[in-house]
């Protein structure tokens, strides 16, 4: 370490720095004059009276249009901090840190950038916000593969990753970091939510057949999933694993009824569920009698975009969301959150919009606690942090691992929906305890936080 | 060092090089706070990848502008320079070096197995043999290689890898994700200056990957030239007429594919060197389809066409697809009210979110009205400018010359 | 001393037997002209020689040493040039270049990677295929592109080619075929004036009688996949049987 | 056993699907000698033609229900749909259950329209270009198609049902003497192989019974003799262009119960057709489809777990890998010409 830094100070060169000596020389020359960025204490200090953030989300791609919906809240919370709009959650936030003046008296900006859900485009995206625009945060994320990307690009550049849209148990295990924030839930706690609803809802006697994703995320969602079903007495009869993008699902569906297994579990997401979901249905898999008891079919992992892609087929069939707008029944944040983004959109939030709101209000709540944008600062007063009046009920960052621990809500596809915007129901919230787990499980275990990095 | 090289080759290579050198200078026309910034391209992340990518398509070109084999299945080579590249950093150093070399010798061994086997055949029957390769490649990395390649999240640097030269030479940093570096210059340190409200930004990743970039350009220029490079656009024309002319165009075909294969993975190498993550996605069809695009773009068989066709989607895929209704109606802000909103209406399908549809109507225009590509434009304003000029000297780029 | 020897060569293609038991022999330094109605398995035979086809039955000995089962290139580096019956250049490249592939085809072998080094430098190269060009009074084209040369032009350019090779044995396929009389006499006289000067063996598959009569010292007449007579010319005009394979019989 | 069974069933379905995108495009790389990157998007075009028809049967006005409110808690805005006021309910609910159906009729107008226009305004000018131009310029007009159709539709996968009855599957299995649920089918599987045997049937004997099929089949093998002969060759194949549309679409249509519809359905199966076709064998229309069945079979039975467990992977890898081998031990594909698109 000791010899780099020498030789940096030789060439005069800081990381992501400036020529100190530069100021010297144009101080010298009577014109042009030469302006040196003044030496910041940490990537992209805000210096004038405007902060930039960094909204990162899918705009082209299978998930184009989660990532506009995300872009919606985005600006939705940007209006809000800035104290226009109607202030949405942040009249039900506990922290009344955020006055509607920005952030630290400075105005909010934005820039946007397609991640194209791939890991390179979306560090190629995050970095020209970091290098470019000057981005103090960056938010966005559409699968867990891109935010694990993000995150770890942010931690070296020096910047925050408020996650939006990740799943996978890595995002706050094996690969956490300590400059990323996870407000989502996670593979683990979706299991824990569905494995007792499952049981009570399907009976213990159960035999469930695995179809998974080829790919990280598929593999922690169908290990949390049979962990926890077999912790319910159910028996995993077989777990196939299918190529990402199949399209045509139908030789890992029809042998499925065969194989003695009464519950098909899809542990796919996105265009990969909206077909094999529809293509399940379409066997006719749920109008069989299997074992002496109906077929079943769970999609552990449901999005509002995806029922409406499957649309009837998703009839009935159990699943877990981080949020969903009929909340507002009886609670008065996630009421206020769909009426502000209901009156400037027309149609109420996904859970995609309000995790990407969500995310930005606490990262300048953070801020504006903190008292600076400093990264080590914020990281500090995010961690550990409990909040509610977010839409989800009491919520902590926890510390030892930046995931958010809350209730998670077990969804079912509504038998008789009035739109396509109450395609899910709630059906049930399983309480925090019985979703949390030590920072060490199994499930997490490996990778470390790291430090602080204030970049320059 | 020019030996061998005519007036015109050496004025061309003096001009890649100058404004190579001075990109951070000439990308960056607009001060940081106008409207029209969105349009600076002068930052170290673009910079890179366009010099990357262009290295990526001169090697191409080497392939398919002087054979006429049409690889679609480059991006593999590209990729696995990768892979090679971010598992030199895990286990031996953070030094770049050891991990381009890497990066090159694994891609040209894989591209020397894939092109032995897929250059039994021509045409299309070539162009599917490789693609099915590449195909394979990215599906089996991003699935069931997973252990290696870290499948969909795509491989990463982490505090706890050996980098067994690092730890004897005391270098190993311990409490963070250590960057790549040159003997101690971080990829990742930048210089920058404010000058009139405009800020450059002087990289040493960018001056590296350009560094390498120049090398390769003239590489390519003295192959262009060079009995090897006539040989190849010899099998292009004609490859029967080669074969009774005593020559056995096999290794001349192989070795171009060899060569194209290491170029991809020196850019594959490069990458990871400026950005230390290898993704899947790097060796998925639409990335072998983009650098057919690139040099299609730019010009086939042209030195110069295949980095200006690098350039263009690059340009485009980065900065339009950061501009937003916010910056749009920064932009019409000077319209009335009614014709604002109605600009950024016509305008954003374009932008944003729109980015490909810009690029697709780009590709049919070009295409329509230049049918040599890039290279051709450039030649056209040239000639046009030399006209106005009223000078009988013939235009710069028209010295591009290439072949076919 | 034969340089060309052909013994007892068959080929077949499915039911058609396309050469039956062909017998020939090329002296070294003669010109020797093949010559047969349409069908009678001359391009076979020239195929055979070239690599493009292997022989069901039979050798082919040149030099003293077999061709059979070589590649095109490899019967090409022992010294034996093919002109094509459509002239086969690179259009795409200059004239000059072409002539220059020939030449490093002559000097490398059958593959060298040489990259670095540019066709700049390669002086002895330029040298030797201007020379040929000039020969045949082409180097006022050096510099054009091969694609916009006349047809004649493309057969001379093909020619260089091969002459540039220095071979030893000279394969033409209907070098004259769909010329008008004045270029199919210049190039009578411009083969006339290579073999004396450069005293090449060729072997000269052709139609035109005019031609055949004019240059072949020797004179092989096949029919119906196999050699009917093979004399010198003066014999070969008032053979009964030629006259026969040519004018009626078999229809 | 029964399992080998059932996958060849699935495969044979998949290979119909296969085989129809690749017949289409292997009808413009035979007669046009275009490299259309574009094929892909007049699949997808296809789906989206069924998308529309069910978005026209199901237009509907709103009347206001007091009774209920919506997610404001404004009043309720309930749809009818107009097909249904106007025929009923009865008639109007079977006119939208039946939508693919009748988008099929619809489709084919349609992209007879689209084929032509991709012809006359844009591949035409084409035909004289390098494959490298028009590959280019097809996948140009691949990106904007595909573009205009996000712009309207969205990126979101849109739910096309197959007509109810149609729902559930067939159980093959108990005629075979196999236990219950051993070898089950959907039925909307049933129809589209049927469906597409019919297609197939029916290009193959319009190109060998009609005087038009027999001219085009001329002009595929020797386009400048067919020219001299003064038949107005191009004329023709614009229509041989407007028939790959046509086949691609329909293809699209009823593959969308199957498939939801979405913007970049195109761009996925693009990759997959070229291959089928040049496994196939350039310009061999029987070569095209006997290759859409094998490659289709081939995947299903890959896709069995005992397979997968045997070899991890080879579900991911088995159409490339299938191309490989046999590209190597025949060099043209399975019928494939010489000397097409060889160079």
């Amino acid at each position: 370490m000791d010899t780099r830094e020498d030789i940096m100070t030789k060439l005069h060169l800081t990381r992501r720095g400036v020529i100190k000596a530069g100021a010297a020389t144009g101080a010298g020359l009577a014109m042009p004059t030469i302006f040196v960025k003044g030496a910041a204490a940490y990537t992209n200090e805000p210096k004038g009276s405007e902060v930039v953030f960094g909204f990162n989300v899918p705009q082209t791609g299978a998930y184009a249009d989660e990532g506009a919906d995300e872009l919606r809240a985005y600006k939705l919370a940007v209006e809000h901090i800035n104290g226009e709009g109607d202030g949405g959650m942040l009249n039900t936030f506990s922290s009344k840190a955020l006055k509607g003046n920005g952030v630290l008296g400075k105005k909010v900006t934005y820039v946007t950038g397609d991640t194209q859900t791939k890991s390179d485009a979306a560090r190629a995206s995050a970095r020209s916000m970091i290098e470019k625009d000057g981005a103090i945060m960056i938010t966005g994320g559409s699968s867990s593969g891109v935010a694990i990307a993000v995150q770890s690009l942010c931690q070296e550049a020096g910047v925050i990753f408020m996650a939006a849209l990740t799943h996978s148990n890595d995002t706050t295990g094996k690969d956490k970091k300590k400059h990323g924030f996870r407000h989502f839930f996670n593979a683990y706690m979706s299991g824990a939510a569905l494995g007792p609803v499952l049981a009570e809802a399907y009976g213990k006697d159960r035999r469930a057949y695995h179809l998974t994703a080829d790919y990280t995320w598929g593999y922690t969602q169908e290990a949390s999933m049979k962990y926890f079903t077999e912790k319910e007495g159910w028996e995993t009869v077989a777990t196939v694993r299918t190529p990402l993008g199949a399209g045509d699902f139908s030789s890992y569906i029809a042998p499925v009824l065969n194989s003695g297994a009464d519950v098909l579990i899809l542990n796919h997401y996105g265009r990969d569920m909206v077909n094999s979901l529809t293509q399940a249905v379409q066997f006719g898999l749920r109008d069989k009698i299997v074992n002496g008891k109906q077929f079943e079919i769970v999609v552990p992992l449901y999005s509002r975009l995806m029922a409406q892609g499957a649309g009837d087929a998703v009839k009935g069939i159990f699943g877990s969301q981080n949020w969903n707008w009929q909340l507002q029944k009886d609670d008065a944040a996630s009421r206020a959150f769909v009426k502000s983004f209901g009156e400037k959109y027309g149609f109420p939030p996904s859970q995609a919009a309000h995790v990407a709101y969500v995310q930005t209000i606490l990262y300048a709540d953070a801020v504006e606690r903190a008292g600076s944008f400093h990264p080590c600062a914020v990281i500090e007063a995010l961690e550990g942090y409990k909040f509610d009046g977010l839409g989800n009920g009491p919520v902590e960052y926890r510390a030892a691992d930046h995931q958010c621990f809350k209730d998670v809500l077990v969804v079912r596809g509504n038998e008789n929906p009035t739109s396509q915007y109450d395609l899910l129901e709630v059906y049930a919230k399983t309480p925090r305890a019985k979703v949390e787990y030590a920072p060490d499980n199994e499930f997490f275990a490996g990778g470390a936080l790291g430090e602080c990095n204030p970049g320059k | 060092m020019f030996k061998g090289l005519d007036r015109n080759d050496i004025r061309l290579m003096l001009v890649v090089a100058l404004v190579t050198l001075a990109a951070p200078l000439i990308l960056n026309p607009f001060p940081a706070d106008s409207a029209w910034a969105q349009f600076n391209a002068g930052y170290p992340d673009l910079m890179q990848r366009f010099v990357i990518y262009g290295i990526f398509a001169i090697g191409f070109n080497i392939l398919f502008g002087l054979t006429g084999y049409l690889s679609f299945g480059h991006a593999a080579f590209l990729g696995v320079g990768s892979y090679a590249a971010v598992w030199m950093f895990k286990l031996l150093s953070m030094n770049v070096v050891p991990a381009v070399l890497a990066a090159m010798a694994i891609a040209g061994l894989f591209s020397l197995a894939i092109g032995w086997i897929s250059l039994r055949r021509t045409g299309i029957y070539f162009s599917i043999l490789t693609l099915a390769f590449a195909q394979m490649s990215y599906n089996l990395a991003y699935s069931v290689l997973t252990p290696i390649t870290n499948g969909e999240t795509g491989l990463q640097i982490s505090i706890n890898d050996p980098r067994v030269l690092d730890r004897a030479f005391g270098t190993a940093a311990s409490d963070s994700v250590p960057y790549p570096d040159f003997f101690g210059l971080q990829m990742n340190d930048t210089a920058s200056f404010e000058f009139f409200g405009r800020v450059f930004q002087f990289s040493v990743g960018y001056y590296f990957a350009a560094m390498l970039f120049l090398a390769a350009f003239y590489l390519a220029l003295r192959l262009f030239r060079s009995p090897f490079g006539l040989m190849l656009r010899g099998v292009k024309t004609n490859q029967s007429r080669l074969e009774y002319t005593g020559i056995n165009p096999r290794p001349y075909t192989l070795a171009a594919f060899v060569i194209s294969g290491v170029y991809a993975g020196l850019a594959g190498g490069l990458l990871a060197a400026m950005d230390p993550l290898a993704g899947a996605e790097r060796m998925q069809w639409t990335a072998s389809g983009e650098v057919v695009l690139m040099t299609i773009l730019g010009g086939v068989g042209t030195l110069l066409g295949p980095v200006l066709g690098a350039g263009f989607i690059k340009y485009f895929e980065n900065i339009l697809s950061k501009i937003n209704d916010q910056i749009l109606h920064q932009w019409f802000a000077f319209l009335p009210d009614g014709m604002e909103d109605f600009m950024v209406t016509l305008v954003s399908p374009f932008v944003g979110k729109g980015w490909h549809l810009t690029l697709g109507v780009l590709f049919m225009l070009v295409v329509i009205f230049l049918p040599g590509g890039l290279v051709e434009g450039f030649q056209r304003i040239g000639r046009l400018l030399a006209r106005l000029v009223g000078r009988g000297r013939k235009p710069v780029s028209d010295d591009d010359k290439g072949g076919a | 001393m034969a340089i060309l020897e052909i013994r007892g060569v068959g080929k077949r293609f499915g039911g058609l037997q396309a050469l039956r038991d062909v017998n020939l022999s090329v002296e070294e330094g003669h010109v020797h002209a093949i010559i047969g109605p349409n069908g009678a398995g001359k391009s076979t035979l020239l195929n055979c020689l070239v690599g493009k086809l292997v022989p069901d039955e039979g050798t082919v000995v040149f030099d003293g040493r077999s061709l059979l089962g070589r590649k095109p290139w490899e019967i090409n580096q022992m010294g034996i040039s093919r002109v094509f019956q459509t002239p086969e250049i690179y259009s795409e490249l200059t004239v000059l270049e072409n002539v220059m592939i020939a030449c490093l085809a002559r000097r490398d072998g059958v593959f060298r990677l040489e990259a670095w080094k540019t066709l700049a430098e390669e002086d002895d190269i330029r040298g030797k295929a201007m020379q040929v060009l000039a020969d045949l009074k082409m180097e006022d084209k050096a510099d054009a592109h091969s694609a916009a040369l006349s047809r004649g032009d493309k057969r001379r350019l093909e020619l260089a080619m091969c002459l540039s090779q220095e071979p030893r044995l000279l394969l033409l396929d209907e070098p004259t075929a769909g010329m008008a009389r004045a270029d199919t006499n210049r190039t009578i006289e411009l083969l006339k004036e290579i073999q004396e000067r450069l005293g090449i063996t060729m072997v000269i598959i052709e139609h035109d009688m005019h031609v055949v009569f004019s240059l072949a010292e020797r004179i092989t007449v096949m029919a119906q996949g196999t050699v009917l007579v093979e004399d010198v010319p003066e014999r070969i005009r008032g053979n009964p049987k030629v006259q026969e394979a040519y004018l009626g019989g078999h229809g | 056993m029964d399992a080998i069974i059932l996958q060849i069933l699935n495969g044979l379905d998949k290979g119909s699907a296969y085989a129809l995108i690749a017949l289409g495009l292997t009808i413009i790389f035979g007669t046009l000698g275009v490299v259309n990157f574009a094929h892909g998007a007049l699949f997808m075009l296809g789906a989206f033609v069924a998308v529309t028809v069910r978005r026209i049967l199901t237009l509907s006005f709103e009347t206001i229900d007091p009774t209920r409110k919506d997610f404001l808690g404004n009043p309720l805005k309930v749809k009818t749909t107009y097909v249904e006021h106007w025929f009923g309910p009865d008639a109007g609910q079977w006119l939208i259950d039946w939508s693919v159906p009748i988008a099929v009729i619809a489709a084919i107008p349609v992209m007879a329209l689209v084929g032509l226009a991709m012809e006359r305004g844009l591949v035409r000018h084409f035909y004289k270009r390098s494959h490298a131009d028009q590959i280019l310029v097809t996948f140009g007009l691949a990106i904007v198609i595909q573009e205009i159709i996000k712009y309207f539709f969205g990126a979101n996968p849109i739910p096309v049902p197959a007509p109810e009855i149609f729902r559930g599957s067939f159980d093959f299995g108990v005629l075979l003497g196999f236990p219950e649920n051993a070898i089950i089918y959907p039925y909307w599987r049933l129809v589209y192989f049927a469906f597409a045997a019919l297609v197939i049937g029916g290009v193959f004997a319009f190109l060998q019974f009609t005087t038009f099929g027999m001219v085009v089949r001329a002009g595929m093998a020797d386009r400048e003799t067919v020219t001299i002969l003064g038949i107005d060759i191009d004329r023709r194949f614009s229509i041989m262009f407007a028939l790959a549309a046509i086949v691609a679409g329909i293809a699209g249509v009823m593959y969308a119960p199957i498939n939801s519809p979405n913007y970049h359905m195109g761009m996925d199966y693009l990759v997959l057709s070229f291959v089928v076709v040049v496994v196939g064998g350039m310009g061999s229309l029987p070569g095209a489809v006997l290759a859409g069945f094998l490659l289709g079979i081939l995947e299903s039975i890959a896709s069995m777990k005992a397979l997968i467990d045997l070899v991890p992977g080879i579900n991911q890898v088995i159409i490339y890998l299938v191309a490989i081998v046999i590209l190597l031990i025949r060099p043209r594909g399975l019928m494939g010409r010489k000397g097409v698109m060889e160079d």
